[in-house]
């Protein structure tokens, strides 16, 4: 053993080439990077909209009706992006909905990975009977085809606001997280390091929020990214169908206002297609995000493979 | 020759997978009463040869509590394992360790490796400060060749095959144990680095005393390192005893045709025999009760189907659960 | 002599892998060759390259990894920089592959006889009777019986799903075999039956192999010449009976001294030193940090492989 | 009412818009809009055989009409297509008596007759099957004088019998429609004779003539059934009525019902209805009538568009524009704004009286105060309608009525009286703070709840909220579905966007009589008709005054001068206000048909789903 001793210090000082650097900044990845930032752009229009815009257009009433934007004929510098029939301004419109509709994604998408991580680590670390019970609900509650149940929900319940909005829409966001935080605290659960942690006489708590946690960030946000595009859509689908809270403009809302008035024959484009190219920047952006977090959770996705 | 307790006793330890209530598939005997007794006194590496699917691994499952068996028990020092109590299971976890196959994955990639070493300072109260610990641990590390220094502040990744595997060593040596369950420990290292780790094992034997589980299906490093050798076959333990005898006179002709297909590294002696192996129909019929390797045996009898063969003593220490050996062992004496 | 006749053929072939952190040199000017009917073993291991050089034999690295030099030639055809639509009639038709792990490629849920006849209509014309005539060929030549030829390979064990993958690969009579640890992950006995396949079906076929292992007793029963690489540098080339017998260079003495025995209990031979990083080698012989004769040559001149006679050659200091 | 129905036809469009925004974020194409689009249903000519043939043989004097079957091929140019804006689910149900029925659906509107219609345009009646009605001098008799000649569709007279048929048949059986109206007012009705109903009521009714007779708003009118038929029918509350191989539905109208999908009815011509045939009206030209419905409205505009439709009902402004300019033989009521014909039911903003601060009059007027009206109309109805004072709509028949209230009070309700407001509130102990006016504490509050699928009245609830907003009232909407009715029933609402004050439309009482009686309990069903009282505001004086009113001839001197008083209290009390008169964007198509009624010639309401429609019917002629 001498011998291993002596000669071992000069070679120690090299690395080992397997396990390049991208390992070593895993949220480095370009698509990630790349939906963060679309989304950031998104929420900065929001958040700065209101020191270059007057959001009090957002309203009904407050400025003149069907107006094209300001680079077509008839149109006015007051309202860039024109108006609709309900004399709100489009511009501001999209300044209070972008922010409006990211909040009830966030919000809905965080009840229900909250819940998920509760149940989802609950079912696949104790098992037994309590994973039996959560496995059935939450594989019942995701058969149930949500966006029905959702307009009988929003038909009998009155929303004051997006909050309520956004509580609806968690009661359907939660079987997703659940299903993927059991499967991953399953696989976690027999891997080698929980073993060696179960060895160390680390206590349960410790091990899951420990060992566990940090190793399924990755997969927690993916599933929060596309929980919350999950829960914009909901939303949309809800407010298109006329079934959201009013005055505060989403851009589900918008849209069902366009629909409303029969902004498609009226040629009204400006009205209808912001919110919607809002919304495909939203969910490219967290489309972006999601597999991006996915290769970083996952490296056999990665573009490297390891040298043989 | 003294009497002792041994520190553990498997008596008839028994897993059963599957076939539970509500269950529609066919219960599947992992490991079949398997019963071994190691004793503090005599350290030895005891190796549970067998190929996949013969319950080794299951058996090192047992021993480390990570599964409950089905029936028969696992004692330590008197107690059930099953129904210790929590100070008891910390003794417990303190004395049987583990170092595992893949020696990348008992880490946690997002730590340092010093974390493998504080997890245990910490949950075992080693040391009552910094400074204790870290001398426990670099005394360790030198038991297995490596110096705190050069690797506790690296991540895991940043190690070699041989470093990651020898850490493990130094962690679970670290605590003292009276067993080490290593399941197949040197068989995801390159040949190069094999012949360390054994070495580590065989001098933790020699100068520490600690015995060894050497779970694997590799009976050659078996032959070079273990004292004592159970070999399992779907479950059931097929011929025990010591290794030397195992190997060099092999009795069951699964254990034959197991030592006849280890490549022989000459070039000259090439393999002269063809063996074939039954109808894959055929050899999933377990039968249950008898002989698991009855369908694949050349010599088997009708008796073999009717109930699992009594062990046959060849010699001191080594025995054979075989009805081709009944009438030879007929005049049983006491050892 | 027709036997002697090079199929495979590799020159100075170069493969590095463009990593963020520098170009990995993965293999380092192999050169090689496989003769008609024979079976070259390519031992060493893991991270030594062996998996590389069989992947650039196909023409098959995976990015970031770049062939960056050398020649590969099939049956005297250069076929490096061949275009893709070529390499593809060339792929399986001349050269065929046993992937690592190849078992496990097999789709679960599809009949034998059609990933089989998929494999094989996707090369050829042979269609309806003619083609399962052949299948049914191909199975008894890996010793398979009729009947696996409509299972799934979810009822087939693993030795059989491994035998079912060496009949894809003989299925177009390929010139060359590449089999990347064909027997890794059996266990002892299936491993032996499988090797015994491969033996079989080299021997009736005449086919030439490539065998990448790490396991030098496998290889002394299966192979007629080992090439050694460690590193990416090829070590030793030779006659399996004279790397057995002789074997010059320390790399590879290490190799065969590490093969456990279960005819002889032996002390357990120990060394150290690590690889070096295989973005930035030294200068010299790339084993110069674990061998136990290093001098002061080695660390500045690299070795190249030198007859030693009989066909064998070493690259080490020693015999320059 | 068809203006109540579910905008339900909204959802596949939006559906669509969702699944193409989801399927543009992927990266994909966005789905098609799905069209609406029939299968050709298989024609029953042995079945229009029979009809025909059971016709003949009961008038043999017209042998050489045509068999009405054959009109099923009738061309476009000899088609009448009317649009419908909902799916017919129930299109084999035809028993009048069974909600959900398609009655709607043409059999109202040109399949059968009623007694008398009323023009809003004038206010006077049309004798349509009545050729004259009279009462006795305190209104407690009426007699009914039928046209001599009126047959059934199978060539039966139609009599006095089927008429008493149809009330006793509706006066013993309480789950039929007018059941509850026949047993409080009829002690009996009497045969004359074959032409002639004698009805016997318990008390004076001056208005009995327009409730029953002409089909007034605040009540359903009957619908006759024939008691040769209906005699045979087990259980008139099962039957389905649907048959038209053996003639069923039968009606007396011009046209007979041919065949039904739940996209369409239609309808042929029966050249021997009873109306040519006496020369009391023209026959009318088109040979084939067809309600169809198309899909959502962007469908619906686009097969106008198209001239798949000669009539339309209610469209929204963009529609009506995008139409017209795009097809110059389209043509609205007015031809720019406001576009549409008034409605009879003014939209108002109900108030609940039982609940604080609300139960305060002053608090309610002030509520009234701070609406800006002409604001709801520019926006809400995009200029589509006119500014609304009365609780009633502002036909000419009405006018006399109209003018019952206060100058000032009705000069005050068109503009915002801000300042009122402020003083009311400053009054009542409110102080304006950053936002909200507020007292102990309190922002003053409000929500308005509207229904989900009436988007008239979101919108009106929409501009009024942000008014209530900029006042300093911090006032929401709530969007509810079926529960909206049941809130308005049991008193489940601070206010409500609404039409409930709905019923006159040539007299006040009907609308006035609405807000009378004792209000039930909160939280319990409003009782005696389906939104009797639903603002829970009760005055007796109010109530008398009303009831009074109720038993006065117009011809009385005190008629008007009781109608004053009510009226006067009501706008003092405002225990709902007047929001906008409603309208009705119905354009008609001249490309095939011209003689529409027209706000120069108003001889009917153009309302194509009005039983009144079959006038329309018989004016048209083809376009040259």
């Amino acid at each position: 053993m001498a011998a291993v001793a002596s000669n071992s210090s000069a070679q120690l000082t090299q690395t080992p080439a397997r396990r390049t650097g991208v390992r070593d900044m895993p949220w480095l990845n370009a698509k990630f990077v790349a939906g963060s930032i679309v989304i950031l752009l998104t929420l900065l229009f929001g958040l700065l909209g209101p020191l270059f815009w007057n959001t009090d257009l957002a309203y009904t009433a407050s400025s003149p009706l069907n107006l094209p934007p300001a680079w077509v004929e008839g149109g006015s510098p007051d309202h860039p992006l024109g108006t609709e029939s309900n004399g709100r301004d489009m511009l501001a419109q999209l300044i209070v909905g972008i922010p409006a509709s990211l909040k009830v994604g966030v919000v809905a998408a965080s009840i229900g990975m909250a819940v998920g991580i509760l149940l989802g680590s609950t079912a696949g670390y104790v098992g037994g009977w309590p994973d039996h019970i959560i496995r059935t609900i939450t594989d019942s509650v995701i058969t149930i085809p949500s966006l029905m149940v959702l307009i009988a929900i929003a038909a009998y319940v009155s929303m004051p606001d997006t909050t309520a909005m956004a509580l609806i829409l968690a009661l359907f966001a939660w079987p997703g997280p659940t299903r993927l935080i059991r499967s991953q605290v399953l696989t976690l659960r027999e891997r080698g390091y929980v073993r060696m942690a179960l060895l160390s006489n680390v206590p349960t708590l410790e091990i899951m929020l420990v060992e566990m946690v940090p190793n399924m960030l990755p997969w927690l946000a993916a599933s929060l990214t596309g929980g919350i595009s999950g829960a914009i859509l909901g939303e949309t689908g809800l407010e298109a169908l006329g079934l959201g809270p009013t005055r505060v403009p989403s851009l589900g809302m918008i849209i069902n206002y366009a629909l409303n008035s029969t902004a498609l024959v009226r040629g009204m484009v400006w009205w209808w297609l912001p919110p919607i190219i809002a919304l495909v920047v939203i969910f490219t952006g967290f489309f972006l995000m999601t597999i991006g977090l996915d290769e970083i959770a996952n490296p056999r996705l990665r573009g490297y493979s390891n040298v043989k | 020759m003294t009497i002792e307790q041994p520190i553990i006793s498997i008596q008839e330890a028994t897993k059963i997978y599957g076939g539970g209530f509500l269950s529609t598939s066919n219960p599947i005997v992992a490991l079949d009463r398997f019963s071994l007794d190691i004793f503090e006194s005599q350290a030895k590496i005891i190796t549970i040869a067998g190929e996949s699917g013969s319950g080794k691994t299951t058996l090192a499952n047992l021993v480390l509590g990570f599964i409950p068996a089905s029936s028969g028990k696992i004692v330590y020092k008197g107690v059930d394992v099953s129904t210790m109590t929590r100070a008891q299971r910390r003794t417990y976890r303190k004395e049987v360790q583990a170092i595992f196959q893949d020696p990348y994955e008992v880490y946690n990639p997002f730590f340092r490796v010093s974390h493998i070493f504080s997890m245990i300072v910490r949950h075992f109260n080693l040391a009552k400060n910094r400074n204790d610990a870290r001398a426990l641990i670099e005394d360790a590390l030198n038991v297995v060749g490596l110096r705190g220094s050069e690797i506790l502040e690296k991540y895991p990744h940043q190690l070699s095959g041989g470093q990651r595997q020898r850490v493990m060593v130094a962690r679970a040596y670290m605590l003292r144990p009276r067993l080490i369950v290593a399941d197949e420990p040197v068989s995801a290292v390159d040949a190069s680095l094999r012949a360390m780790i054994l070495d580590i094992m065989l001098k933790l034997r020699d100068q520490h005393h600690i015995s060894f589980l050497y779970i694997t299906h590799d009976l050659s490093t078996a032959y070079q390192i273990s004292d004592v050798m159970y070999v399992l076959f779907q479950g059931t333990t097929v011929e025990r005893g010591s290794t030397g005898m195992i190997i060099e006179n092999p009795r069951h002709p699964y254990v034959q045709q197991l030592i006849d297909s280890i490549p022989v590294p000459d070039p000259k002696v090439k393999w002269h025999t063809h063996i074939s192996l039954p109808a894959e129909e055929v050899m999933r019929m377990k039968s249950s009760t008898g002989c698991r390797f009855y369908q694949r045996c050349t010599q088997h009898m009708d008796l073999c189907t009717r109930s699992f063969p009594p062990y046959t003593r060849i010699k001191d220490g080594h025995e054979v659960a075989c009805y081709l050996y009944q009438p030879i062992a007929e005049p049983q004496q006491a050892g | 002599m027709s036997s002697d006749q090079k199929v495979l053929e590799v020159h100075d072939l170069s493969v590095h892998y463009f990593t963020p952190g520098g170009a990995v040199i993965a293999a380092n000017e192999i050169n090689l060759y496989v003769k008609a009917g024979e079976i070259v073993g390519l031992v060493g291991e893991s991270g030594c390259g062996k998996t590389t050089v069989a992947m650039s034999i196909l023409q098959m690295v995976s990015a970031p990894g770049r062939i960056v030099g050398g020649e590969v030639r099939i049956e005297g055809r250069d076929i490096v920089n061949l275009p893709e639509r070529e390499l593809r009639k060339i792929r399986w038709r001349k050269l065929a592959l046993i992937p690592q792990g190849a078992m496990n490629s097999l789709n679960p849920v599809i009949k034998i006889k059609e990933q089989m006849e998929d494999a094989i209509i996707a090369h050829e014309r042979t269609r309806g009777a003619a083609l399962r005539e052949k299948v049914l060929r191909l199975l008894n030549d890996v010793g398979l019986p009729e009947r696996v030829y409509s299972m799934y390979p979810h009822e087939l064990s693993g030795g059989m799903k491994q035998r079912v993958c060496i009949a894809m690969a003989v299925a177009l009579n390929p010139a060359i075999i590449i089999a990347d640890e064909p027997t890794s992950a059996l266990d002892v006995v299936v491993q032996r039956v499988v090797a015994q396949t491969l033996l079989d079906v080299k021997s009736r076929l005449g086919v030439s192999m490539v065998m990448i292992g790490h396991d030098m007793g496998l290889q002394a029963q299966m192979v007629d010449r080992v090439a050694v690489m460690y590193a990416g540098n090829l070590m030793e080339v030779g006659p399996v009976e004279s790397i057995f017998e002789q074997p010059y260079h320390p790399y590879t003495r290490l190799l065969i001294d590490a093969i456990p025995s279960t005819k002889q209990k032996k002390p357990l031979k120990v060394t150290e030193g690590l690889t070096h990083d295989l973005r930035n080698p030294p200068p010299g012989c790339c084993f110069q940090f674990r061998c136990p004769y290093v001098h002061d040559e080695c660390r500045q001149k690299r070795p190249v492989l030198k007859e030693m006679g009989n066909d064998h050659y070493v690259a080490c200091a020693q015999f320059n | 009412m068809k203006a109540l129905r579910s905008s339900i036809n909204h959802v596949p469009i939006t559906l669509a818009i969702v699944i193409a925004t989801a399927v543009a974020a992927c990266g994909g194409q966005p789905a098609a809009a799905p069209q609406a689009t029939q299968p050709p249903a298989a024609t029953n000519t042995s079945a229009a055989a029979a009809t025909s043939a059971a016709t003949a043989a009961a008038t043999p004097t017209t042998a050489a009409a045509a068999n009405p079957m054959d009109y099923l091929n009738a061309d476009r140019a000899d088609t009448f297509m009317i649009d419908q804006p909902y799916k017919l689910d129930t299109f084999d149900n035809w028993n009048p008596y069974i909600p959900g029925n398609a009655f709607g659906w043409g059999m109202s509107e040109i399949g059968m007759d009623d007694l008398m219609y009323l023009n809003y345009g004038d206010g006077k009646h049309i004798m349509w099957m009545a050729e004259k009605v009279d009462s006795n001098a305190d209104d407690t008799v009426w007699t009914l004088h039928l046209r001599k000649g009126i047959t059934w569709n199978d060539g039966v007279p139609f009599t006095a019998d089927d008429i008493i048929y149809t009330i006793n048949l509706q006066q013993k059986n309480d789950k039929l429609t007018n059941h509850f109206y026949w047993v409080q007012w009829l002690k009996s009705v009497e045969k004359v004779d074959d032409y002639t109903v004698r009805y016997t009521l318990n008390k004076t009714n001056p208005r009995f003539a327009d409730e029953r007779i002409s089909g007034g708003l605040g009540v359903f009118p009957d619908v006759f059934i024939p008691k040769h038929i209906w005699e045979n029918v087990k259980d008139p509350t099962t039957f389905k009525n649907y048959d038209p191989s053996k003639g069923l539905p039968l009606g007396t109208g011009p046209y007979i019902l041919a065949k039904t999908t739940t996209n369409e009815t239609i309808f042929v011509r029966n050249d021997n209805w009873w109306g040519a045939k006496t020369g009391f009206a023209k026959l009318p030209e088109p040979k084939k009538v067809v309600f169809k419905y198309v899909g959502t409205e962007e469908v619906r505009t686009q097969t106008a568009i198209d001239n798949g439709f000669d009539s339309m009902q209610d469209i929204t402004v963009g529609a009506l524009q995008a139409i017209i300019n795009q097809n110059s033989k389209w043509h609205a009521w007015y031809d720019q704004k406001p576009y549409a014909v008034a409605d009879p039911c003014a939209r108002i903003i109900s108030i609940n009286s039982a609940k604080k601060p609300w139960d305060d009059k002053d608090m309610r007027n002030m509520l009234s105060d701070v609406m800006d009206r002409k604001q709801i109309v520019d926006i809400a109805y995009e200029g589509s309608t006119t500014l609304a004072a009365y609780f009633w709509p502002n036909y000419p028949s009405m006018k006399p009525y109209s003018d019952l209230v206060d100058p000032q009070v009705e000069q005050d309700m068109l503009s915002p009286q801000l300042a009122k407001a402020e003083a009311i509130l400053k009054a009542k102990g409110y102080t304006k703070g950053a936002k909200y006016w507020s007292k102990d504490g309190q922002d003053l509050a409000i929500q308005i709840q509207v229904p989900e699928d009436f988007i008239e009245l979101q919108r009106i609830g929409d501009v009024y909220v942000e008014q209530l907003q900029k006042f300093g009232i911090n006032a929401t909407e709530a969007k509810l579905g079926a529960v909206y009715y049941t809130n308005a029933s049991t008193g489940d609402y601070e206010a409500q966007s609404n039409w409930f004050a709905c019923g006159s439309v040539n007299e006040p009482w009907t609308t006035l009589n609405q807000f009378t009686g004792a209000a039930a309990p909160l939280g319990q069903a409003a009782k005696g008709g389906p939104i009797d009282n639903q603002w829970r505001w009760s005055n007796k004086q109010y109530t008398d005054i009303v009831a009074q009113l109720g038993v006065t001839k117009e011809t009385d001197p005190k008629y008007l001068d009781l109608a004053k008083q009510a009226i006067t209290i009501l706008y003092n009390e405002l225990p709902a206000f007047p929001a906008a008169q409603s309208r009705k964007i119905v354009p008609f198509n001249y490309t095939y048909w011209t003689g529409y009624p027209t706000r120069d010639n108003y001889y009917i309401f153009p309302c194509n789903w009005c039983n009144l429609w079959v006038v329309a019917m018989t004016k048209l002629s083809k376009a040259q």
